[in-house]
């Protein structure tokens, strides 16, 4: 099968829909409906590796739907940035829904078609967020994605999650519209065009306060990149069943943020305009310090997945400051840590949903001796961890590393300290779950005495190995995906 | 064909007319609907063919009784209400098939046809306004819509309609009042009501007796604030709406306000600002401060409204406060973005209105609380309701989006930073309040009282259905929404002193 | 009490000359609009007078309620179908220069045939309010 | 015959209104008159009592005689009004009228009405009961001069 | 002769200005409602008609004058009956009137008496 | 002197916003719907003296009976007048029908005791 | 001379409408309710000589009628509390 590159970008966006639409056929019979979903999934992951090689080859496929306003139109363009994204997301879907239907299933889970269906629209929204051609595509899918996930995070419908979900709504929502949708106009109005050009459209149109103003509404206004003050939707968010939290934080919503950012430094302000005196001074400290706080409060935080959302926070902010360093090498840094960042965290929510299937535990206190329960879950843990710390021989590594050396580059030496710091922090918040987990004792077993290993069920142990095996093997071939974003570069 | 081509005008308004008067004979509220169905179906035949003739042939002007304007009563056709009267009789043809049932669920049974005799009416003063060129007739049509309207509301079974129908008497006439002594005004100074007439007349009159002509322009735009429900002129239309037909509300919130807002844009731009220097005035700053204490208190009321009628109207009286902000912006995008926001805004509201409509008629009540987990039995509906409450938002891939770009560039082109944030900010507002619903409807589980409710018969759903996906469509495809406002703003700004 | 004599023979005395002044005014309203509802309510006052001297019921018997409800639309129809008869004549909607061979006498025609229209609905609708208001516990 | 002079009447009426002698109004007049004879009939009000037909021939004099009295008792009102003291003495009375239509007694009742200084205030059988401004205006009355008149005046038909 | 119509129509015309504001000072004076009628009676007899025939002098034989002599001829039937059918709800309301003689209980046996021997 | 020759001159505005100012205040301090409708009335009346005005300017006369018949005759004020005479009128009876239904639904015409009873319900 | 007429009627009108205002009874207002009207006719008419507008008579004539019309409506109304009372069928008040 020989498809042109501008089919399969149709494919890529269509399939998760259609999948949608498909999924609640079979209701009632839970083996289809599953079938559906990794079917479509796999689909959209053969369709988004069909668009590697030409984009590899220096192709960037190209779609319009329609042109909404003179100038602005509803239209796709594949490249390094968005290819990088979109192969991320799409393959994690495929380990996520295998995950989901071991999860979801031995929790007994209500309203599961629900779920589906809103997983699927929201992996075709974050394929529109990853091939959008220009401003306006990427906010009008960023909005799906937004609305899609929203029903995942209210899925247990209690108080306490219609509350999270609320604040999701609003403050994602909410936070769209009042400073990214201005920021966009704005950009409209000063730059004439919203369409992503290598090299930026804002370049020699507007005053350095202007552009940073500007940069302040887009960093504010993507929420979905969790910069703080704004950052408190994510940590609410953790009532959703573990399954979502992967989504948010790995597969699509907080990585969309990030990308988002990213892409904006690339090709709406341009490298040069946003790295111009009085531009991003002021963002590079505030993402610096965000890595630290973030990571120190996550050490103050007991319960597992409340840790790892702020580790999240902590770790969207090295994105962040790779895309405000805006250098070439900053930005590659900045799209690997979204590779890397993605696997390393799946791991780690998989894991934690590994522990609350198999034995309803949700506090670090409660994890003492659990390695003993399920090693190779833990182990998984360990590996995960050690890439989000960024030590060798995990993917995790290459991104820190050339971050950190992006930003002495330029003299930011405080982003350096803070990079170092937080590793430091990470080790502590991170390390310090997997030694309580094989050194402690377990409660209630006599010290040394064998206990019975008891695993969460295939379906979920299978996903999380893969992904622990894959930050392995992503420390070996971090060249493929330079390649790819060196590409980003390669004149125009 | 040959024939009728050059009296489209006049049959834009006899018809509804005629029909009118033969639905008054008849006493059955089946054939009624049947005549008012085929009268509404015939109207946006006459109004696009209207529209292409302005589109491509320039002004039309028919003179009535063959007199002469300015002593005769001239219907004049531009781009601008040629674009009213298609909205007008398009959205009233899209949303007439759901009227039978629905009617026939809220009116009592020998006063159904009765009420089709007062929409005609209503429908033929509506179009009258947006067609004639002469201020009198327009005060004719406006009274001659408020009338039927006000027995319209009156009809419905709940007896606050009455005590409602009244409050919009009394104040529907004082508008209408401030309208008239308006034009009286403009009368004496020129001598003319021929809309036209009078602008060309009017600059020699302001260099003379400037206070007068803007005594005139301030009573006229007070009449026809009261009739847009421009705030704080609003109080009439919260209780109107929500009490009225559940039909009878879609039908006015799409077609009464926007014919007000038609002629408020005609007044303002194309009578006196050709005349006079506009911006000479307060009148942008003053209208825009309304606009934007619409935009934010009356939305603000809307997320407090336990009945869900209410809460649209009062989320209308916000909406009218965009539009508004348009014309006061008055600059390209400004204005473009208050006129495509007349259509939008039209198709959005009808659509929850009906949808709204759709609710009470399957469980009789459209109180928020007695709705929880209404989405999981009459999914359609509440997904029509959701994709065009998005649209209130102004959420990206609804028409709603289009209004709102348009209105920020407006407000950027004129410097106004801050401006673009309340725009934008009061739109988090109206999220507030549609979510409110959408979490209950969606996120609830439905309670015994919702065992029968289920999705509306299909002449019922499918004008749901066509006004949401009209609000989706507008929102890529806006080449006959924007376009035309773009256009019609062009030739009004153009005409400006 | 009985029906007061002197009330009686008066109304019965000086109806038929209120009727023909309705129609002096319908037809003498100077040729222009305006007649036909000063006509249209004094005709409806001969309705009037008749329900209040002589009781409503022989108002109905002149009046009936199926003839007055119809009374509306019927001068509604008058009205826009001499319009729509201009139309067919070949004339803009309201010009009734086509219903003589002379313009002006055709004129004068189409005016009166509007006259008599807005005579119609003015005097029916007067009534049937008349009636909704007496009638409203009955 | 009756219906006849009404439409003489009413026509009279309406060249009078109109003033206008143009064709088009005359057939106008002439279609106004039938159709109000048609609708008296309907009404049924073109009757001995509705119109008095028989009435007409005693009019050329009782009228100009009503009309002196009018002028008479007004002027006798008009003192009284004046008068610094207001020297009223209202009473109420009862007088017998002998007329022997309905019509004649409805006239002798408007005329009392129609003289300043009396008023018919009730009218069962043939008995009036009619309010004076001063006595003397009752007693008057009582004596039955305008009453003969009234008669009379119906007689001579 | 047109300097003897002038005189005429004058006189008239003042004469009837004169009963006019006679009687509405008789209805500013009566005591009462019954009283206030027979005030209201002047004005709309000889005040109306006085007026009316000073003006028809002055219009001279016209189409303009047999309409004022119509009109007085509406008024004259119609006057009563407006003003009986008030005095008759008055009554009826049971609005005593102020009455310096009551006459009618007297009467009514005379009446009755005087019927029975004829 | 002369600010009040102009006052007299125009005293069909005085006249006019005396009307309006008057039925205003009806409209708002009155809760008796009769009483609002009436004051409506009068608030609609003061717009017929309005027109009186451009009568006189453009040389209009009301309509005499022996003048000379004219086919195209401008729209002269009185025209305007009572139009507007018969839109106030068919108003004030649909506002009557409408009180007379309220006092019917609810047995009272006062505003504050209808919104008492509705607030009950 | 009409000026006299005129002047005196004013003065009339005056007095009638200080009559209605005070009543006491709503028969002292219809009766004069109606002398204004009367009086208004007679302005009008005299007005209508001063300007050459005879027209003002039919005015006149039509309030003749009305008023009659109206009269009897108020005081039936106020007598029965209902214009549709009908003193043939349902007998004695
Ligand atoms: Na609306
Ligand atoms: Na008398």
């Amino acid at each position: 099968m020989n498809l042109a590159p501008e089919t399969l970008v149709l494919v890529a966006l269509l399939a998760p829909f259609l999948g949608a639409l498909v999924i609640p056929l079979f209701h009632a019979q839970p083996n289809l409906r599953e079938t559906v979903t990794i079917v479509t999934a796999l689909v959209l992951s053969l369709a988004v590796l069909g668009l590697l090689g030409p984009v590899l080859a220096g192709a960037r496929p190209h779609v319009q739907i329609i042109e909404v306003l003179p100038g602005l139109a509803l239209a796709f363009q594949v490249e390094p940035l968005g290819m990088l994204f979109a192969l991320v997301a799409s393959l994690l879907w495929i380990v996520n829904s295998i995950y989901s239907i071991g999860y979801m299933r031995s929790n007994e889970e209500p309203r599961q078609t629900g779920y589906y269906v809103c997983f699927a629209v929201a992996l075709g929204s974050t394929m529109g967020i990853a091939f959008a051609k220009n401003l306006f595509t990427l906010f009008l899918f960023y909005e799906a994605l937004t609305i899609s996930t929203y029903p995942l995070v209210a899925h247990r419908r209690d108080n306490e999650a219609m509350r999270a979900g609320r604040l999701y709504l609003l403050m994602l929502l909410g936070g769209s519209l009042v400073l990214f949708l201005p920021a966009i106009i704005a950009t409209w109005v000063i730059a004439g065009t919203v369409d992503f050009v290598p090299g930026g459209v804002l370049g020699g149109k507007a005053a350095a306060p202007t552009i940073a103003l500007l940069l302040g509404l887009y960093l504010f206004g993507v929420g979905k990149a969790a910069v703080m003050p704004l950052h408190f939707w994510l940590p609410a968010a953790m009532v959703a069943p573990t399954p979502v939290s992967a989504l948010l934080h790995a597969v699509a919503v907080v990585k969309a943020g990030v990308f988002t950012i990213a892409k904006l430094a690339a090709y709406t302000f341009g490298l040069d305009t946003l790295s111009a005196a009085g531009v991003n001074g002021w963002a590079v400290y505030l993402a610096s310090a965000c890595i630290v706080a973030a990571s120190v409060i996550a050490l103050t935080r007991g319960n597992l997945k409340a840790r790892l959302a702020y580790s999240t926070v902590s770790q969207l902010a090295y994105v962040v400051l790779g895309a405000v360093i805006a250098t070439p090498l900053a930005l590659v840094g900045s799209g690997m840590h979204i590779a890397m960042h993605a696997f390393g965290k799946i791991t780690l929510f998989f894991c934690a949903g590994a522990i609350y299937v198999a034995h309803h535990k949700t506090e670090i206190a409660e994890l003492d001796g659990i390695g003993r329960l399920m090693p190779v879950t833990m182990l998984a843990f360990l590996i995960a961890s050690l890439s989000i710390i960024g030590l060798p021989p995990l993917g995790g590594t290459w991104s820190k590393w050339m971050l950190a050396l992006a930003a002495a580059d330029r003299g930011y030496m405080v982003a350096v300290g803070a990079l170092m710091l937080s590793s430091l922090l990470n080790v502590l918040y991170l390390l310090s779950i997997v030694a309580r987990a094989f050194f402690l004792p377990l409660p209630g077993a006599p010290g040394g005495a064998p206990v019975k290993i008891a695993e969460a069920p295939l379906a979920c142990v299978i996903p999380l190995s893969i992904t622990a095996l894959a930050s392995v093997a992503l420390f070996f071939a971090p060249d493929r995906i330079e390649a790819l974003l060196a590409r980003l570069f390669a004149g125009g | 064909m040959k024939a009728v081509w050059p009296h489209l005008p006049a049959l834009q308004v006899v018809l509804p007319l005629l029909g009118a008067a033969f639905v008054a004979f008849m006493r059955r509220g089946r054939s009624a609907f049947a005549l008012a169905l085929i009268v509404t179906w015939l109207m946006p035949l006459i109004s696009i063919a209207l529209l292409w003739q302005a589109l491509t042939g320039g002004t039309i002007s028919y003179h009535l009784g063959g007199w002469e304007p300015p002593w005769g009563i001239e219907y004049r056709i531009d781009a601008l209400n040629g674009f009213v009267l298609v909205l007008v009789s398009a959205v009233s043809a899209v949303m007439m098939p759901y009227a039978h049932r629905s009617i026939a669920r809220e009116v009592e049974e020998h006063r159904q046809a009765w009420f089709y005799c007062m929409y005609l009416l209503c429908l033929c003063g509506l179009l009258g306004i947006t067609i004639t060129g002469d201020a009198f007739n327009a005060f004719v049509f406006l009274e001659i819509s408020s009338l039927s309207t006000y027995v319209m509301i009156a009809l419905s079974h709940d007896r606050r309609a009455l005590l409602s129908a009244f409050q919009y008497l009394i104040m529907g006439t004082i508008g209408a009042t401030f309208y008239v002594i308006g034009i009286g005004l403009l009368y004496i100074l020129t001598g003319s009501l021929n809309m036209a007439d009078v602008a060309g007349r009017l600059a020699p009159v302001w260099a003379e007796n400037a206070r007068a002509v803007i005594a005139a322009l301030a009573f006229i735009t007070v009449g026809v604030s009261l009739k847009l429900a421009l705030f704080p002129l609003h109080s009439w239309l919260p209780n109107a709406y929500a009490y009225a037909p559940s039909w009878a509300t879609a039908f006015l919130s799409a077609t009464a306000t926007k014919v007000a807002i038609y002629l408020l844009v005609r007044y303002v731009f194309s009578v006196f600002g050709v005349a006079i220097d506009i911006n000479a005035l307060p009148i942008a700053e003053i209208i825009i401060a309304l606009s934007l204490a619409a935009m934010f208190i009356a939305s603000f009321i809307a997320v407090f409204e336990a009945n869900l009628k209410r809460m649209l109207a009062y989320s209308s009286v916000g909406q009218i406060g965009y539009i508004t902000l348009g014309i006061g912006l008055s600059n390209q995008a400004g204005l473009t973005g208050g006129l495509v926001h007349v259509v939008n805004h039209a198709l959005m509201k009808a659509a929850l209105f009906l949808a709204v409509g759709a609710m009470a008629y399957r469980i009789g009540t459209v109180k928020l609380e007695q709705l929880a987990g209404i989405g999981r039995k009459m999914p359609l509906t509440v997904a029509a309701f959701a994709v065009a409450g998005f649209g209130l938002v102004g959420a990206p891939g609804t028409a709603g989006f289009i209004s709102k770009w348009y209105l920020a560039v407006g407000a950027f082109d004129r410097g106004w930073w801050l401006l673009v944030f309340l725009i934008v900010g009061s739109s988090l507002i109206a999220l507030v309040y549609v979510g409110r619903v959408l979490e209950i409807a969606w996120l609830r589980e439905p309670g015994p009282e919702l065992a029968n409710a289920a999705d509306p018969p299909l002449a019922m759903l499918a004008p749901v259905l066509a006004l949401t996906a009209a609000t989706v469509y507008f929102g890529f495809d806006t080449e006959w929404t924007a376009g035309i406002a773009a256009t019609v703003a062009k030739a009004l700004l153009g005409g400006l002193r | 009490m009985s029906l007061d004599l002197i009330i009686r023979i008066g109304t019965k005395l000086i109806l038929p000359f209120i009727l023909l002044f309705a129609f002096y005014v319908q037809f003498h309203g100077d040729y222009g609009p305006g007649g036909g509802f000063q006509a249209g309510v004094i005709a409806a006052g001969t309705v009037i007078l008749v329900a209040i001297t002589f009781g409503l019921a022989t108002a109905h018997r002149i009046a009936p309620h199926g003839l007055v409800d119809r009374l509306i639309p019927l001068g509604l129809l008058i009205f826009a179908g001499a319009g729509v008869a201009g139309l067919l004549l070949g004339y803009n909607y309201l010009e009734y220069t086509g219903f003589s061979r002379t313009p002006a006498y055709g004129h004068e025609y189409g005016i009166l045939i509007v006259e008599f229209g807005v005579l119609v609905t003015v005097s029916g609708t007067i009534i049937a309010l008349f009636y909704a208001f007496v009638e409203r516990n009955r | 015959m009756r219906y006849l002079s009404l439409a003489g009447f009413l026509f009279a009426f309406w060249l009078a209104l109109s003033g206008h002698f143009k064709p088009m109004l005359l057939v106008l007049g002439l279609a106004s008159t039938t159709l109000c004879v048609l609708v008296a009939r309907r009404m049924r009000v073109a009757d001995g009592e509705g119109h008095p037909l028989e009435l007409l021939r005693g009019a050329v004099t009782y009228w100009p005689w009503l009309v002196r009295e009018i002028v008479k008792s007004a002027w006798a009102v008009s003192k009284i009004i004046l008068h610094p003291k207001l020297p009223i003495s209202p009473t109420m009375t009862v007088v017998r009228a002998s007329q022997k239509t309905t019509a004649g007694l409805a006239t002798y009742a408007n005329s009392i009405t129609l003289t300043p200084g009396t008023i018919t205030v009730a009218v069962s059988g043939n008995r009036l009961t009619v309010h004076a401004l001063v006595r003397d205006n009752a007693l008057d009355l009582e004596a039955g001069g305008m009453d003969r008149r009234v008669s009379r005046f119906e007689g001579s038909s | 002769m047109t300097l003897v119509i002038d005189v005429v129509s004058w006189v008239l015309v003042l004469l009837g200005s004169f009963f006019v504001l006679t009687g509405a000072v008789g209805l500013v004076r009566m005591p009462e409602i019954f009283t206030r009628m027979h005030a209201v009676s002047v004005i709309d007899t000889l005040g109306i008609g006085l007026l009316a025939l000073g003006m028809a002098l002055q219009a001279g034989f016209s189409l303009v004058t047999l309409k004022l002599v119509f009109l007085l001829a509406v008024y004259f039937f119609i006057g009563p009956v407006v003003t009986h059918a008030l005095a008759q709800a008055c009554l009826h309301e049971r609005i005593a009137p102020l009455l310096t003689e009551d006459r009618r209980a007297a009467r009514a046996a005379d009446l009755a008496n005087e019927r029975r021997p004829s | 002197m002369s600010t009040l020759w102009t006052l007299i001159e125009h005293y069909n505005y005085l006249v006019t916003i005396f009307l309006m100012m008057t039925g205003l205040y009806i409209v708002v301090a009155r809760g008796n719907m009769i009483k609002k409708l009436i004051g409506l009335g009068i608030f609609q009346t003061s717009v017929f003296l309005l027109y009186i005005e451009p009568g006189k300017i453009l040389g209009g006369t009301a309509p005499i009976l022996d003048s000379a018949f004219t086919v195209y005759s401008n729209p002269l004020p009185h025209v305007l007048i009572l139009t507007a005479i018969v839109v106030g009128v068919a108003t004030l009876a649909l506002g009557l029908a409408l009180v007379v239904r309220i006092n019917e639904a609810y047995g009272t015409i006062e505003e504050d005791e209808i919104f008492a009873e509705d607030s009950d319900a | 001379m009409f000026a006299v007429a005129a002047a005196a009627i004013l003065v009339a009108l005056a007095l009638a409408i200080a009559r209605a205002i005070r009543g006491p009874t709503v028969f002292d207002r219809v009766l004069a309710g109606n002398a204004v009207g009367t009086l208004a006719i007679l302005l009008l008419a005299v007005f209508g000589f001063l300007t050459g507008r005879p027209a003002f008579l039919d005015i006149g004539l039509t309030y003749a009628m009305l008023n009659l019309i109206g009269t009897l409506a108020v005081l039936k109304f106020f007598r029965h509390g209902d214009l549709a009372y009908d003193p043939e069928r349902e007998g004695g008040a």
